[in-house]
């Protein structure tokens, strides 16, 4: 197989998983079959799984050497914003908590 | 600091300290003092060594004493790694078990022990603090009169931009944030007149916003709050309107009938994170 | 009549003859306002007589092809370090005058207006953070960096450039805040609700909110170019673990700027948004939350003075090292405490607000979290120390430097400490207690840093060096004007008085106040210190000249060239093959000599200068101008003009210019000869005048 | 540091101009630091609409605002124009005829810019309903957050036309190709935000 075919198998894997996976959400909330919160982690964890696939197949994010850097740095990204994003949310909701009333 | 602080403060009398939380005169600020100087005590151990070995490493092997061994390319050893990793680390989970368990005993929502509260309702506003009192139904501006020896509770809101309460030698502080409550929890231990201010920038009039805090005996308390409800001033809509506007006050004010749910409305109408949908309407 | 009326604001804004500080000053001469109109005065005659002198010696194209335009990431350090030393000048001056106005404010109005003090802590504030500190330590690294690690620059020249005229128009906005208008009284934090419409409905708050955001941009753009820089360009051989400290503490300063200025410009735009366009998000009412205001700055706020602070320790480790003529100690630890460092930092900004009222367990992690970055930090000042063990210390002006900051340093950390005690913060948040302790985090961590490294790399720079003398008397100004001058604030703080007061009605303070206003006089004679020494070292320059280049019996790649360096600084990529490549090539046997002819030259391709950055950074601060005034017109003009600047850039081809190699090698060679032709001296002598730059190598 | 291997698909500088494969290299490694501190803005306006979703003061609130249908017409929207992108990446990296490459380009613009006209739609829409962001904290947080990525889109719409511009000025050089990849980049990380806010933001507000 050629490299451009095998390039061009890759944006159609990720283009058809993407698909499935926002159909999917989708689907889930537009006919719901089970509680709010389920649902709702349940399209949280689908779009986590479709960035993935996305920073993999249309990004070319790999295991590879040659994109290590890159890897490294979108990693050390996600825990900056995971821990400003929660970090946020608990400060505020805590203090929401002892503020009204 | 504390080899520095510890002396001043014992000099009593008219030292700038003896008006912060070193001369503490309430259970709350006299715990946080403690914690101050356990902790002092214990950072000694930590900046002594920095204090000490530096001039001495220094001075000992400067360049002119030719006197002592040269080593250029000695740059490491386990047992130095060791004691600059683990002591440090130790004293900081030392210390952190200090934090944990202060941090709970002294959280200012905390209710402290002893008799029922005197319940306080406070609100910052542009450069004075409004004191309601709730059991009595009473009001004061930029003076807290409190029973000594008697726990109080004070809510705190605010008709205007965010503030801090600090009466350095009761407790710590809390911020007043429009729309919100938040709480402060302080005591007395004898009577007395301690200072009381906002510690958050707002506006021209800031370095004035300070007020008295009166703690008196249990008897003089009763006294005062009989003298209080017997007055003729009131705070209702006008009175608020002027108080509430940008200005400072020279003397202290207390009003004998005020608005029923004075707090409560102005924490309503200053909505910072849930909202009345009349004024939303407005 | 029927003219101008809708011809005014379009022109001029919001603008009326009440925003001249002349015509205040006229219509009300208070001392307070007379000082204003001086200042503003300042501002204009100094901007004219800058002007005037270089029409008069016709150095204005000079100044504009070699300096302003260039893309070399020496001059751009260069110019960010002078941006820094004019704003300090003026952020220096207002803090004596806010010394003044406390020490004398005591039981009446002193001579300052409340709202004039306010002004002042907030631009003093902002001045030093953003466009003192931030451009210094952006500037050295630009300097230093590409030649310790073997680079010919910087990864992207053009956005280097960008950078920092971003910075230079933020800097003029707030000059600009001096001579039209007024400023924040929001204080560096700028809170709100008092920073909204509702509370300050002037243009202050809109001079705050632009120039620091325009200076965040900058700053993470320069972040931006630092990282891919130490990623991407190291000479060959050069490894990780192989880089010099400096150049550590710069990639993780660098990556604290990519991620901590962001939440910064979040917070200032939104409040912009809240300002301009009536939206809710910090306000008082319709479902505002200030509080995400202040969890959102010091998202910023927390890791920004570790953003400060880290390049300093690099310089510490390059300075002790060096001056102890010995190999730092403990290497990797520094490493991996500065990168424990970094990591924790994004971990501990609730700190800052533990008196907002969330429970006791919040507190607690977060005090927790802020007391563990004590043990990185510690570890670094005992592997300095360390290093200093059976080494031969040569107290040279940059040593001092160091050897007062590793003393007052960790009395600041004593006192960090103990504001993350949440109990013993209720006490002392935002009283002078605070102050104190991040003037002493600030002045003897960061700004005997900059000090030091300004005097260590001076020669490099400018191929003289500073006058030693002068050096000492400066830095004996500083210190003794840091204690006096701070140390009484721990003592008012502690006291109970509140920080930003702009009068005082408790008569006990007044000698605290007294000698903190003597101690800020002596930090001002410091500063012209300085200011005289430069004098004396560019007078007396043909004595200490250093040419060859390594004054100081340097270990790092940056001296192995001459000083100052060439437009390419290496005319060949130097091969790196330890961690001291330069000094062991010069000191052990056997090893290649660091001043041999290379056997064959290249070819060198440096960027063409580029007037676009320049354009781009001013315009930037002209629509800026125009949001702050509300002349719209002025703002979308200007911004048509960013694009247009950019889009042109990105159609530009030929944006290099090649030096041959002949050129190179007849350069190279030319110093090579002279370089052998220089005494070698004895650190003894360093700092007489015979120090021409080589090192004697004592077998 | 040098790898024979690249990183990114699409490359193939070959031994066009000035630039070389490492040069390149880094060009691309610094817009991916550029975007990751992009990504932390947009992580803030999430962290910010999420605690503002409940600050609704009596005003429109996320179920009587938010279509499900229309966003997820403007996901799959945004999600083709991905793909299409990544097809022309293709054409540039294998040199196929310029004409595939402009066709693939052009698509992706078409989609951009229906997107960005359905979503405009969708905000005059939410207008007309009184659902403006001076109206309540949670409207200001909504339209700071999508309004910003509208606003990424249209500046990555303009930057694509420029792009073809300096396709037909210079051919594929070197520097139209890293400019062109990173793009890319830019492009394929704001349909990774809109799958955020289409979770966070559309999905949520239209769950129970
Ligand atoms: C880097 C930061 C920095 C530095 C250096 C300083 C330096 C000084 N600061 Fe300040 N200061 C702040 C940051 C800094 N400050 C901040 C953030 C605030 C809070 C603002 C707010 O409330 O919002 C503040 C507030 C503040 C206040 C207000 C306190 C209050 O709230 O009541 C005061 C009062 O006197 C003060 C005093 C001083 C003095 C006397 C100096 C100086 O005199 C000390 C001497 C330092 C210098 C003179 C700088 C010298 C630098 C060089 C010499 C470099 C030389 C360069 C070359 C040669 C190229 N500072
Ligand atoms: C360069 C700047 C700088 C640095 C390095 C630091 C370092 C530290 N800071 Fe400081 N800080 C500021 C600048 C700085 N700070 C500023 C500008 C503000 C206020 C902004 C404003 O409100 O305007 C502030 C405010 C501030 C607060 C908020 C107070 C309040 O608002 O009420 C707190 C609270 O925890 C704090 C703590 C600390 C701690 C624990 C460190 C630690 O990193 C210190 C670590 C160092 C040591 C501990 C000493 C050396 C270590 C050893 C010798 C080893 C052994 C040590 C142990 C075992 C503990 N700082
Ligand atoms: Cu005077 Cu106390
Ligand atoms: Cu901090």
């Amino acid at each position: 197989m050629s490299d451009r075919t095998r390039e061009l198998r890759t944006y159609a894997v990720g283009y058809g998983l993407s698909l499935v996976l926002t159909v999917a959400a989708f689907a889930m909330v537009r006919w719901p079959s089970f509680g709010a919160r389920a649902i709702f982690g349940t399209v949280l964890a689908l779009g986590l799984v479709q960035m993935a696939v996305q920073f993999r197949c249309f990004l070319h994010i790999s295991l590879k050497r040659s994109s290590r850097h890159d890897l490294q740095l979108i990693l050390f990204s996600a825990l900056i914003i995971a821990l400003m994003v929660s970090g946020t949310l608990v400060i505020l909701f805590n203090l929401r908590g002892r503020m009204t009333g | 600091m504390a080899p520095l602080v510890a002396p001043l403060a014992c000099l009593g009398g008219c030292t700038a300290l003896s008006h912060g939380f070193l001369n503490p005169q309430g259970p709350v600020a006299g715990h946080e003092r403690d914690l101050f100087f356990t902790v002092s005590i214990v950072l000694l151990f930590v900046a002594g060594p920095v204090l000490l070995l530096t001039p001495l490493f220094a001075w000992h092997y400067r360049l002119s004493n030719r006197s002592d061994a040269y080593r250029p390319k000695w740059n490491f050893s386990w047992w130095v790694e060791g004691l600059i990793w683990i002591p440090p680390a130790g004293i900081v989970i030392g210390l952190a078990v200090l934090l944990w368990h202060w941090t709970q005993i002294d959280d200012p929502y905390r209710r402290l022990p002893g008799a029922a509260p005197v319940e306080v309702q406070a609100i910052a506003l542009d450069w004075k603090w409004v004191f309601v009192y709730t059991d009595l139904g009473v009001a004061s501006v930029d003076r807290l009169t409190i029973p000594a020896g008697r726990p109080v509770h004070i809510k705190l809101t605010s008709g205007t931009v965010m503030q801090s309460m600090l009466i350095p030698q009761l407790a710590g502080q809390i911020y007043a944030m429009g729309g919100m409550t938040t709480e402060l929890n302080i005591q007395a231990h004898r009577p007395g007149r301690f200072r009381g201010e906002n510690t958050q920038y707002n506006g021209a009039g800031f370095q004035q916003q300070k007020f008295d805090v009166v703690a008196v005996s249990p008897a003089d308390y009763d006294r005062w709050a009989a003298a209080a409800r017997s007055g003729k001033r009131t705070l209702y809509a006008q009175t608020w309107r002027r108080l509430s506007a940008r200005s400072i006050i020279t003397h202290p004010v207390e009003f004998a009938h005020i608005t029923p749910n004075l707090f409560e409305h102005v924490v309503a109408a200053t909505g910072g994170m849930t909202h009345s949908p009349q004024k939303a309407a407005r | 009549m029927t003219v101008s009326v809708p011809l005014w604001p379009a022109v001029l804004g919001r603008f009326g003859w009440q925003d001249l500080p002349f015509v205040r000053a006229w219509e009300n001469p208070t001392i307070s306002e007379i000082i204003g109109a001086f200042a503003g005065a300042l501002v204009v005659v100094g901007a004219v007589v800058v002007a005037a002198l270089l029409t008069r010696y016709g150095k204005w194209r000079y100044l504009w092809t070699e300096w302003l335009t260039s893309l070399d990431h020496k001059k751009i350090g260069i110019m960010y370090i002078v941006v820094a030393f004019v704003m300090l000048s003026r952020a220096l001056v207002e803090a004596v005058l806010m010394r003044m106005q406390q020490a004398v404010a005591i039981e009446n109005p002193g001579f300052l207006s409340p709202d004039h003090f306010g002004q002042l802590f907030s631009t003093h504030g902002s001045i030093m953070i953003f466009f003192m500190a931030m451009p210094f330590l952006t500037g050295m690294i630009n300097y230093v960096l590409p030649l310790q690690i073997g680079a010919r620059d910087m990864a992207f020249p053009w956005a280097n450039s960008i950078a920092l005229w971003l910075t230079i128009g933020a800097a003029g906005l707030m000059m600009a805040s001096l001579v039209v208008g007024e400023f924040s009284t929001g204080g560096w934090s700028g809170y709100p609700p008092y920073t909204e419409r509702a509370f300050s409905p002037g243009v202050g708050v809109d001079y705050w909110i632009w120039a620091v955001t325009l200076g965040s941009i900058g700053s993470t753009m320069a972040g931006i170019n630092i990282a891919c820089t130490v990623y991407k360009l190291r000479a060959p051989g050069m490894r990780f673990m192989r880089m010099q400290m400096f150049s550590w503490t710069s990639l993780c300063t660098s990556i604290l700027m990519i991620f901590a200025m962001p939440p910064l410009t979040v917070a200032t735009l939104l409040l912009a948004l809240d300002r301009y366009l009536g939206f809710h998000f910090f306000t008082n009412d319709l479902g505002g939350n200030m509080m995400n205001y202040a969890n959102m700055f010091w998202l910023f706020g927390h890791p920004e003075v570790y953003i400060l602070i880290l390049p300093a320790f690099g310089v510490y480790s390059e300075v002790v090292s060096t001056f102890s003529t010995k190999d730092l100690y403990g290497y990797t630890s520094l490493v991996i405490a500065t990168m424990a460092i970094a990591v924790l930092s994004f971990t501990v900004w609730v700190h800052h607000f533990f008196t907002m009222g969330q429970s006791a367990n919040v507190n607690a992690a977060f005090g927790i979290a802020t007391m563990t970055i004590g043990v990185p930090t510690g570890v670094k000042i005992y592997d300095w120390i360390w290093t200093m063990f059976r080494g031969e210390v040569r107290f040279t002006v940059p040593m001092l430097y160091a050897l007062a900051f590793m003393m007052t340093f960790v009395l600041g950390g004593f006192t960090g400490i103990i504001l993350a005690m949440p109990p013993l913060d209720y006490l002392v948040h935002n009283t002078l207690f605070l102050v104190a302790h991040f003037h002493n985090m600030l002045i003897p961590g960061l700004l005997y840093g900059m000090l030091a490294g300004y005097h260590y790399w001076f020669s490099k720079a400018f191929g003289f060096r500073l006058d030693e003398r002068w050096g000492r008397i400066a830095f004996t100004c500083w210190v003794v004007g840091f204690y006096l001058a701070f140390f009484p604030l721990y003592v008012l703080g502690a006291s109970g008085m509140a920080r930003r007061t702009q009068a005082i009605f408790e008569p006990s303070f007044r000698l605290w106040l007294y000698v903190a206003g003597v101690g800020a006089f002596v930090l001002l004679a410091a500063l012209t210190s300085l200011g005289i020494q430069l004098w004396v070292s560019i007078r007396d320059r043909a004595k200490t000249q250093v040419e060859a280049g390594d004054p100081w019996d340097g270990r790092g790649l940056e001296w192995s060239v001459s000083a100052p360096p060439p437009e390419y600084n290496f005319a060949v990529l130097p091969l790196i093959d330890g961690r001291n490549p330069f000094y062991d090539h010069k000191h052990d046997e056997g090893q290649p000599d660091p001043y041999a002819s290379p056997p064959a030259y290249e070819d060198i391709v440096v960027p063409k200068g580029s007037a676009t950055s320049v354009v781009i950074g001013l315009t930037a601060a002209v629509a800026a101008f125009g949001l702050i005034w509300e002349i719209w017109g002025l703002t979308i003009v200007a911004l048509q003009v960013i694009v247009a600047a950019v889009v042109i850039r990105s159609f530009g081809r030929d944006q290099h210019r090649t030096i041959p190699a002949t050129e190179v090698a007849r350069a190279h060679e030319a110093w090579l000869t002279r370089v052998r032709a220089t005494p070698a001296i004895p650190r003894q002598l360093e700092t007489a005048a015979v120090n021409r730059g080589l090192a004697e190598i004592v077998a | 540091m040098s790898e024979p291997e690249l990183a990114h698909a699409g490359l193939n500088l070959g031994d066009t101009g000035a630039l070389t494969q490492d040069q390149a290299e880094n060009a691309i490694f610094g817009f991916w630091i550029f975007l990751m501190s992009d990504a932390v803005i947009f992580a803030l306006l999430f962290a910010t609409y999420g605690t503002m979703i409940g600050s609704t003061v009596g005003g429109p609130t996320p179920a009587s605002e938010f279509k499900l249908l229309p966003a997820f017409v403007e996901t799959l929207l945004l999600l083709t124009s991905s793909a299409t992108f990544g097809r022309a990446t293709i054409a540039m990296k294998y040199d196929e005829p310029r004409g595939v490459l402009f066709g693939w380009l052009g698509a992706t613009l078409g989609l951009g810019l229906i997107f960005l006209a359905l979503e405009a739609n969708d905000f005059a829409t939410m207008f007309a309903h009184d659902a403006y962001p001076m109206r309540s904290g949670f409207l200001s947080s909504f339209f700071a957050l999508v309004g910003l990525h509208g606003l990424h889109v249209a500046v990555a719409c303009f930057w694509l036309v420029v792009m073809v511009g300096q396709v037909c000025a210079y051919g594929l050089d070197a520097r139209v190709r890293i400019n062109l990849l990173r793009l890319g980049l830019f492009w394929h990380l704001l349909d990774i935000v809109w799958i955020a806010i289409f979770s966070v933001v559309y999905l949520q507000g239209n769950i129970g």
